[in-house]
């Protein structure tokens, strides 16, 4: 069953067009992988499943929901979380704040419960920092949590992100190149991490990754972009072996590394 | 020598005993002698060690409103100075609500705002027009002055009002970033004032630059508030309930997406956090404690007129946030509480000392340099050392802290994502660094 | 400063005598601190006169200059910590009348008497408090009498009005439009300008356009100077006209020679023209080495009437210390008193019955200007 | 009434333009610095203010010896701007060094407080200077420019009415539009500039390029307090009249012609500048007409303000400023 | 060539390098290697003088360059391409690739070196006046060692010049590396991409909350079991 369904999809900026009349249909559950070249218009294609950016043309389907034109705090809303390719966190905010941050959406909390401090409230506030430590100790920062979030190390950083993601309770995760920086060692553990993710919190899972061991490994179903443009769709093996996909991105030398 | 002190440190009792000598000292020489400016700011700084002792919060704020609101004006009002002290006191306290205001919009959301004080004379004419006659002239029903009970409606009536005017400010603000949004606020506060400057015509609503005088003093079971020693107890509770308030936002739903705001808009976003909403919010709650006491400002200097809420106003309760630490809310108290007493109560006291100098021939100085024009220089010169050995800020704002332990033992008892009604969440013990 | 209690006074006094302070404040730091100063200054002579006299009766006399830099909340601040000195027996001030209204109802709070030497805004005296006193005019026979003569001896039929939108400016715009108005000259416009700046030339088109036969400033001299000056170098040639806060030698630096042609209502007399004034003058000089502003001797009058109120009390009080309600009433009672530059009596509201309007006119670029007629009550 | 507004445009404009033309300058200071260290340097306007006094005082004294009747004016303004803005450029630098250098690390607000505290101290030395060698520190200096020129603005349509003008308006227009494309070509043209340009984008990688950081932001600080130096030079010249207090309406006004222009943009700045000058002279000369009385001259800082909150809600960076996107 | 010893630096209070010790010989290809937060970044602005060391002492070519500013060390020949490429993005490729050159006043030098830059990346030479920010990850990774290149370092500093590009890119990258080095610029290269770091680098060190828990030949570290179970995996 497809869960997220995106039709002719063409952001131009200016000149410029990122991205070309993408059109992919992504299942429930499933762990999908974009791929190509730096420039490809990977991450323009996630900002504005996002809403971060407004496409040009094209549509943008959540469950058959149209979703495109809302703003990212209400695509957020509907179940879409992500991470970022430049980190992006809350640099000043402890560890476990910036988990709560990802809460917001699930928070009933109102201007006049705060105010007067309703047992309600209390209750939600005190469950929501146990939910956060929880994640925090799923992606193993929980010793962490009063640090400020810019003292992490770059691999930590992701894995908050990641995190903070999750506490939205999202049916659609989207990670954008989450392994960058990381060493092969630490690329392991993430592809780890990213399945077991899938399971325990039945995620779809959306990634942008130039590790090629990585995608290879946990994606079902992998998606070229070349210039904006689908270029190739399909299975890993299938894209492995694409000349077209050779020529752009893979080079020769990846195909034997991964 | 550091292990005693260690040990110091962390002995409750030990900082009980210490501070009970110090407040009594501090009491006991204002309580002696009246008119010493030291003595008084000594009883005030046991707060700020007050703050620094590893007490339970709830002692701390018992301890604190004893010493502000019996032990303060009692010792102090064995004197003649009494008045000018409360007088002094009284507007700390309307500049810490204005700053914990600011911080909010500064501080917590990072939106800075260089027009401020357009809460503050929203609120002052709020009740000024009203408390007068003034209202007269374009309302054409009722009787104006209107008594001095309904200040304490208008109380609610000026923090609701600023905070209108709050959202009218913040809906430019969803296009403008950054420091273009500083010089929109600006033009803001400018407007503002310029406007309740001239609008005698065509109708006289404000009474223009002749400001409104003679505004009629809050009247509570028939007794009217006309001295600062009263003016301090509205001003302590109005002050009490804005620091309640702040904190209580500051560590909610809210104030996390502030500072998520603030940190990073475009993740805060992304974790449905809504900018347009969140901004207002900090807008409007950051005005409505100006408002309230622009109301109480209006009725203690029985007068309103626009040269109190000038630009530098503004930039002055900026540079108390900046001061005391950017969003931090112990920081900002004292930034204003140090900002306000520095600038109304010890430069002149040091410019008049000098000036007796002066005077009675002990030093020579050139009349250029007389010292009762010296105040905004030495002002200058502080905030300059201040921010170069502070630039963080006198008290930095910190992250809340919260307890592993206690994590861990909610997290046995709930399964993830799912809490379990029973948590026993209540043991749950933040403490604040 | 930190010492002790109050009543022994200040440092290191040594002999018996009981200290009585008068505070003056004013504004000496900011845009309009020439005057502030001058008004100080004066003062300060006035009382270092009488300290000998004094020093007879047994009180040694202290001056305690507070600076109001012309803030209303500065000026409160400052009556607070004024009302809580108990030696301090009255209060010379303030120059801004904006300043002096929420001052003054501090001071009406600790009955110290306030004697103002320059404020002339209707409401410091019409709230009728206690303690408010002034030895100048107010706006409203200050701006009627401008408009008089404006009309009847200038032909003036068309005015152009230009305030600078403060308490002060604004207060005498108005007053002066109205008399205008009633003697039947055309207003041709009321136009306001900000405080500080130093471009007038926006609304100095409009007069350029309107052709008035007179232009009418109600503000201070800082940017009437720079009116005047500016209007000239447009080529406006008729007669301008302001109050008495152009009156000062600061005038005439900034506007040179355009500031021929210009008329001034002014409180304070030529204080050249009699003996005592020249003597004034001279001492002032020799005092603090500058030229006088007309203020000064306001300030200096001021503070003579103020002890003069004092010394009276003390007297009813069998020598002894009076209190501050004495004194102000005293100081209310004051009945005759015959300055060095103007002669005083309050009505019950505290205003001057001999409070004058002076009128003079820049025939060159020097000040004082020349002395062309005055108007009594 | 339209009639009567078209009739003064001329004259309207002409002021406006020299209005606009001391806040363009005013505002390039801002711009340069704010650009490069993204630090709203709130004590220009003082900087500005010093200039016209070292000036004024320059002037006072070479008049004193005689210099003033022996030699052309212009030679004297250029002689006398050049030496003020060396001397502000000193200060300039070295207020960066005391003020802000130290803070470089400190939060990105927390230079403001030593700017209002810089803005302060100028104050009051200079009117301490000021008061102490003239005894009152409105100081009105010695005239060099008193010519009135006067343009037939009547002979190019009978619609017009003649506007006449200083001839030290035509050299603080001239003079303003020389620094700015002095400015301008030193940014984008030269090697410091260049340098300046990366150290505003990335202080750390400028480094690595060889680029002595510190003395790039020293040039800076240099450049900008020296337009502005002479910027209070030019203004003395025009107004005749200055005070130690001008610096902070006119940095305010110039600081907000830098936003309007688009904060970081030296064309921009100029842009700004000249608008919100003639913006001003119009509603200060035309409010009334416009609004049949009900609002006059007095809200022209509305209308300047209005203008600008508009301006920036449909094109938030600034007239000219490019649009900050973000890459996400 | 360069030599660090008992290097020890700082941030803030926490301690980023514990008293490492690096040999670069000349015309070497050194690698360092280790997980994140172990110091190789740091150790590389060590040298370059981006941040200060607390102890210890660098030297190149026989001069003690511990904390000198960068822009002094630069001038020795020492070239820094740091993390995250830092383009300056409204710099065109152009004026990016003469800031290289910034301390070189001759023009026709700098005209020459400008032209070898393009020998190596012709891509750049079409691209004179895109602004830098705007130019994919790959080619501002290109720009970066050029611009690095135009200062005719002796020693190459490169820190994770392989992250976040496309694999093809990261071939041609490392080719380019070795190209470099064949012309007789040292460099030290910092990688996540150990793999492919070692296959080309002569030496390499193992670096691990900034200590050198490791060193040796490149293939050898390659083979190292400790190593292959820590980072290759
Ligand atoms: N806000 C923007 N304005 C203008 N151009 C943009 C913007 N965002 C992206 N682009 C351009 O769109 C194209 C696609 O960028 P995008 O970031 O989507 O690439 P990508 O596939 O994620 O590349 P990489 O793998 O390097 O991250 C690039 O040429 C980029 O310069
Ligand atoms: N600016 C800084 N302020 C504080 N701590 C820092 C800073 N930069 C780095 N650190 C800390 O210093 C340590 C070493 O960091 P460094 O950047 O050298 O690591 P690295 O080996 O380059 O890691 P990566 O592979 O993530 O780039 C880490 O613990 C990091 O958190
Ligand atoms: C001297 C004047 C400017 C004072 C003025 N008369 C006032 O009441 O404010
Ligand atoms: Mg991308
Ligand atoms: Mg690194």
């Amino acid at each position: 069953m497809s869960i997220l369904e995106v039709q002719n999809l063409t952001k131009k900026f200016g000149g410029l067009t990122a991205n070309q009349d993408v059109s992919m249909t992504v299942e429930k559950n499933s762990i999908t992988a974009v791929i190509g070249p730096n420039g490809a218009g990977k991450t323009t294609f996630f900002n504005m499943i996002t809403g971060v950016y407004q496409p040009t043309s094209g549509s943008i389907l959540l469950q058959n929901q149209k979703i495109n034109g809302l703003k990212p705090h209400e695509v957020s809303r509907k179940g879409i979380s992500r991470t970022f390719q430049n980190i992006r966190l809350f640099n000043e905010m402890s560890v476990l704040e910036n988990v709560l941050v990802g809460m917001h959406t699930h928070l009933k909390a109102g201007l006049m419960g705060i105010l007067f401090n309703l047992p309600a409230i209390r209750k939600e506030e005190r469950a929501s920092e146990i939910k956060a430590y929880q994640l925090l100790d799923y992606v193993g920062l929980a010793p962490l949590l009063n640090e400020k979030a810019c003292n992490l190390s770059y691999g930590a950083q992701r894995r908050l992100e990641i995190a903070r993601a999750l506490a939205a309770d999202p049916k659609v995760l989207l990670l954008d190149e989450p392994a960058a920086g990381m060493n092969p060692k630490e690329t392991n553990n993430l592809t780890q991490l990213i399945t077991r993710m899938r399971e325990e919190f039945n995620l779809t899972i959306i990634l942008i990754e130039h590790d090629m061991k990585l995608v290879m490994e946990i994606s079902e179903h992998l998606v070229v972009l070349d210039h904006g443009e689908k270029i190739a769709e399909g299975r890993p093996e299938d894209i492995r072996n694409n000349p077209k996909v050779i020529e752009a991105y893979l080079g020769t030398g990846a195909v034997q590394a991964g | 020598m550091k292990t005693l002190w260690n040990k110091y440190k962390q002995n409750k009792m030990a900082h009980g005993i210490f501070l009970l000598i110090y407040i009594c000292v501090s009491s006991l020489s204002l309580f002696m002698a009246q008119r010493s400016v030291t003595a008084f700011l000594l009883l005030l700084s046991s707060l700020l060690l007050l703050y620094f002792t590893n007490f339970k919060n709830l002692t701390k704020w018992l301890i604190a409103g004893i010493v502000l609101a019996f032990l303060l004006p009692f010792t102090a009002s064995q004197g003649d100075a009494y008045q000018s002290y409360m007088e002094v006191a009284t507007l700390v306290g309307i500049y810490i609500a204005m700053a914990l205001g600011l911080n909010i919009v500064v501080g917590m959301a990072g939106l800075l705002d260089l027009g401020f004080v357009a809460f503050f004379a929203v609120g002052a004419y709020t009740y000024g027009i009203f408390a007068t006659a003034q209202a007269s002239n374009f309302m054409p029903f009722g009787t104006f002055p209107l008594s001095g009970e309904s200040f304490w409606i208008f109380i609610i009536f000026g923090c609701l009002v600023a905070a209108l005017f709050g959202i009218l400010l913040g809906i430019p603000v969803l296009r403008v970033k950054g420091d273009y949004l500083a010089i929109v606020t600006l033009g803001f506060g400018e407007i503002i004032r310029i406007i309740f400057n001239n609008l005698d015509r065509p109708i006289n609503i404000t009474n223009g630059a002749m400001g409104i005088p003679s505004v009629t003093p809050p009247r509570l079971f028939g007794i009217d508030f006309l001295f600062p020693s009263q003016f301090y107890y509205i001003v302590l509770v109005i002050l009490l309930f804005t620091i309640f308030t702040v904190r209580r936002f500051e560590h909610s739903k809210i104030g996390r997406s502030w500072k998520a705001v603030r940190e990073n808009e475009i993740a805060a976003q992304a974790m449905g956090v809504p900018l347009v909403r969140t901004k207002l919010m900090a807008f409007a709650i950051g005005a409505s404690f100006s408002g309230m006491m622009g109301v109480v400002f209006a009725a203690k200097q029985a007068f309103v007129d626009p040269t109190s809420f000038t630009l530098l106003e503004s930039i002055t309760i900026l540079v108390m946030v900046l001061l005391g630490g950017m969003g931090s809310v112990p920081g900002v108290i004292l930034g204003a509480a140090v900002m306000t007493i520095l600038n109304l109560q010890v430069l002149t006291e040091i410019t008049n000392w000098l000036n007796q100098l002066s005077m009675s021939g002990a030093i020579s100085i050139p009349d250029a340099l007389s010292p009762a024009k010296m105040q905004r220089l030495i002002f200058g010169l502080l905030l300059i050392l201040f921010a170069l050995y502070r630039p963080q800020g006198l008290l930095p704002a910190k992250n809340r802290i919260y307890d592993e332990k206690v994590l861990q033992e909610g997290s046995g008892q709930t399964v993830l994502g799912i809490a379990t009604e029973q948590s026993q969440n209540e043991k749950l013990n933040v403490k604040e660094v | 400063g930190c010492g002790p209690k109050s009543e022994s006074g200040s440092l290191g006094e040594k002999n018996d005598s009981t200290v009585i302070k008068i505070a003056t404040q004013t504004p000496l730091s900011g845009g309009s601190a020439t005057i502030g100063e001058a008004i100080k200054l004066g003062a300060q002579l006035g009382l270092d006169e009488q300290k000998a006299k004094f020093k007879e009766l047994g009180f040694e006399l202290q001056l305690v200059p507070y600076d109001d830099q012309a803030d209303p909340k500065k000026g409160v601040a400052n009556a607070q910590l004024i009302g809580s000195d108990k030696a301090i027996l009255a209060v010379v001030g303030h120059f801004n009348s904006g300043v002096a209204i929420p001052s003054s109802e501090v001071y009406e709070k600790y009955a110290i008497p306030m004697v103002s030497p320059a404020n002339s805004a209707t409401d410091v005296t019409d709230r009728r408090l206690k303690t408010v006193n002034r030895i100048v005019a107010r706006d409203d026979f200050q701006g009627p009498a401008g408009a008089e003569y404006a009309i009847n001896k200038l032909n003036a039929k068309k005015i152009f009005v230009v305030q600078d939108k403060t308490a002060y400016g604004s207060g005498l715009a108005e007053a002066f439009k109205k008399a205008a108005e009633e003697k039947g000259a055309e207003i041709l416009g009321f136009e306001g300008i900000t405080v500080g700046e130093k471009d007038f030339n926006g609304v100095l088109n409009q007069i350029l356009s309107k052709k008035p036969d007179l232009v009418f400033f109600g503000g201070i001299y800082s940017e009437a100077g720079l009116l005047i000056k500016q209007a000239r170098e447009k080529g406006i040639d008729i007669p301008f006209m302001g109050g008495d806060a152009l009156d000062a030698s600061t005038l005439v630096e900034i506007a040179g020679d355009a500031v021929k042609n210009t008329y001034i209502t002014s409180l304070a007399g030529d204080s050249t023209k009699s003996e005592e004034g020249k003597k004034f003058i001279e001492k002032y000089k020799a005092a603090f080495n500058k030229n006088t502003e007309s203020y000064s001797i306001y300030g200096y009058d001021t503070m003579g009437l103020v002890l003069k109120g004092i010394e009276d009390a003390i007297k009813a009080n069998d020598n002894k210390l009076p209190t501050r309600e004495q004194v102000r009433d005293a100081v209310r009672g004051t009945q005759d008193y015959q300055g060095v530059m103007t002669k005083v009596s309050f009505d019950d509201k505290g205003d001057n019955e001999f409070a004058k309007v002076f009128i003079f006119s820049f025939k060159e670029a020097a000040y004082p200007a020349e002395f062309v007629g005055e108007v009594g009550q | 009434m339209l009639n009567e507004m078209i009739q003064t445009i001329p004259q309207v404009l002409i002021d406006g333009l020299t209005l606009g033309a001391v806040y363009a300058v005013i505002a390039l200071g801002y711009t340069m610095v704010y650009g490069i260290l993204e630090l709203i340097n709130f004590a220009h306007g003082e900087i500005f203010m010093t200039g016209a006094f070292i000036g004024t005082a320059i002037l006072i004294v070479l008049t004193g010896i005689g210099w003033v009747s022996a030699v052309p004016a212009i030679v004297m303004l250029i002689t006398v701007l050049l030496l003020t803005a060396i001397l502000t450029g000193l200060i300039g630098m070295g207020i960066e060094r005391v003020a802000y250098r130290p803070l470089r690390k400190a939060p990105r607000l927390i230079p403001l407080i030593t700017a209002i505290g810089i803005s302060f101290l100028l104050q009051d030395i200079v009117r301490f200077i000021a008061e102490l060698k003239k005894g009152n520190f409105i100081v009105t200096g010695p005239s060099l420019f008193t010519n009135q020129l006067s343009i037939k603005a009547s002979s190019i349509s009978s619609i017009f009415n003649d506007a006449s003008i200083k001839t030290s308006f035509v050299i603080v227009l001239v003079t303003a539009v020389i620094m700015m494309i002095g400015l301008d070509f030193f940014v984008n043209r030269t090697k410091w500039g260049m340098a300046m340009r990366a150290v505003a984008q990335d202080r750390e990688t400028a480094s690595l390029m060889s680029i002595n950081v510190n003395k790039v932001i020293s040039i800076t600080f240099f450049i900008g307090s020296a337009l502005g130096g002479a910027t209070g030079v030019l203004f003395a010249v025009q107004y005749g009249t200055i005070d130690p207090y001008i610096g902070f309406i006119l940095g305010l006004k110039a600081f907000t012609a830098a936003v309007l222009g688009g904060i970081g943009n030296i064309r921009g700045a100029m842009l700004g500048g000249l608008l919100l000058g003639v913006m001003e002279m119009f509603a200060s000369a035309n409010l009334t007409l416009l609004t049949g009385g009900i609002f006059g001259a007095e809200y022209k800082d509305v209308f300047a303000f209005a203008i600008l909150i508009i301006v920036l809600l449909f094109k938030p960076e600034g007239l000219l400023g490019k649009p900050q996107l973000e890459k996400v | 060539m360069l030599q660090l010893r008992n290097v020890e630096t700082y941030y803030g209070g926490i301690q980023a390098l514990k008293g490492i010790d690096v040999l670069v010989d000349k015309g070497e290809i050194v690698t360092l290697i280790g997980s994140n937060g172990a110091g190789k970044s740091t150790t590389l602005k060590s040298v370059s003088g981006l941040v200060k060391i607390q102890n210890g002492s660098i030297v190149y070519n026989e001069t003690e360059v511990s904390n000198k500013p960068a822009h002094e060390t630069t001038l020795l020949g020492i070239a820094h391409v740091p993390e995250g490429r830092r383009i300056f993005p409204k710099l065109s490729v152009k004026e990016n690739l003469l800031m290289g050159a910034f301390s070189v006043k001759n023009k026709s030098v700098i005209d020459q070196r400008m032209e070898k830059v393009f020998r190596y990346f012709p891509k750049l030479k079409d691209r004179l006046e895109q602004k830098g920010g705007t130019m994919s990850g790959g080619e501002q990774q290109m720009l970066a060692i050029g611009r690095a290149l135009m200062m005719e370092p002796n020693l190459l500093m490169l820190d994770e010049p392989s992250m976040g590009l496309a694999p093809i890119i990261v071939e041609q990258i490392f080719e380019i590396i070795k190209e470099l080095n064949q012309e007789g610029i040292t460099i030290l290269l910092v990688e996540q991409n150990a793999f492919q770091a070692l296959q080309i680098a002569h030496r390499g060190y193992v670096i691990q909350t900034g200590e050198i828990k490791l060193q040796g030949k490149g293939n050898e570290l390659l083979n190292n079991e400790e190593v292959r179970e820590a980072y290759l995996a």
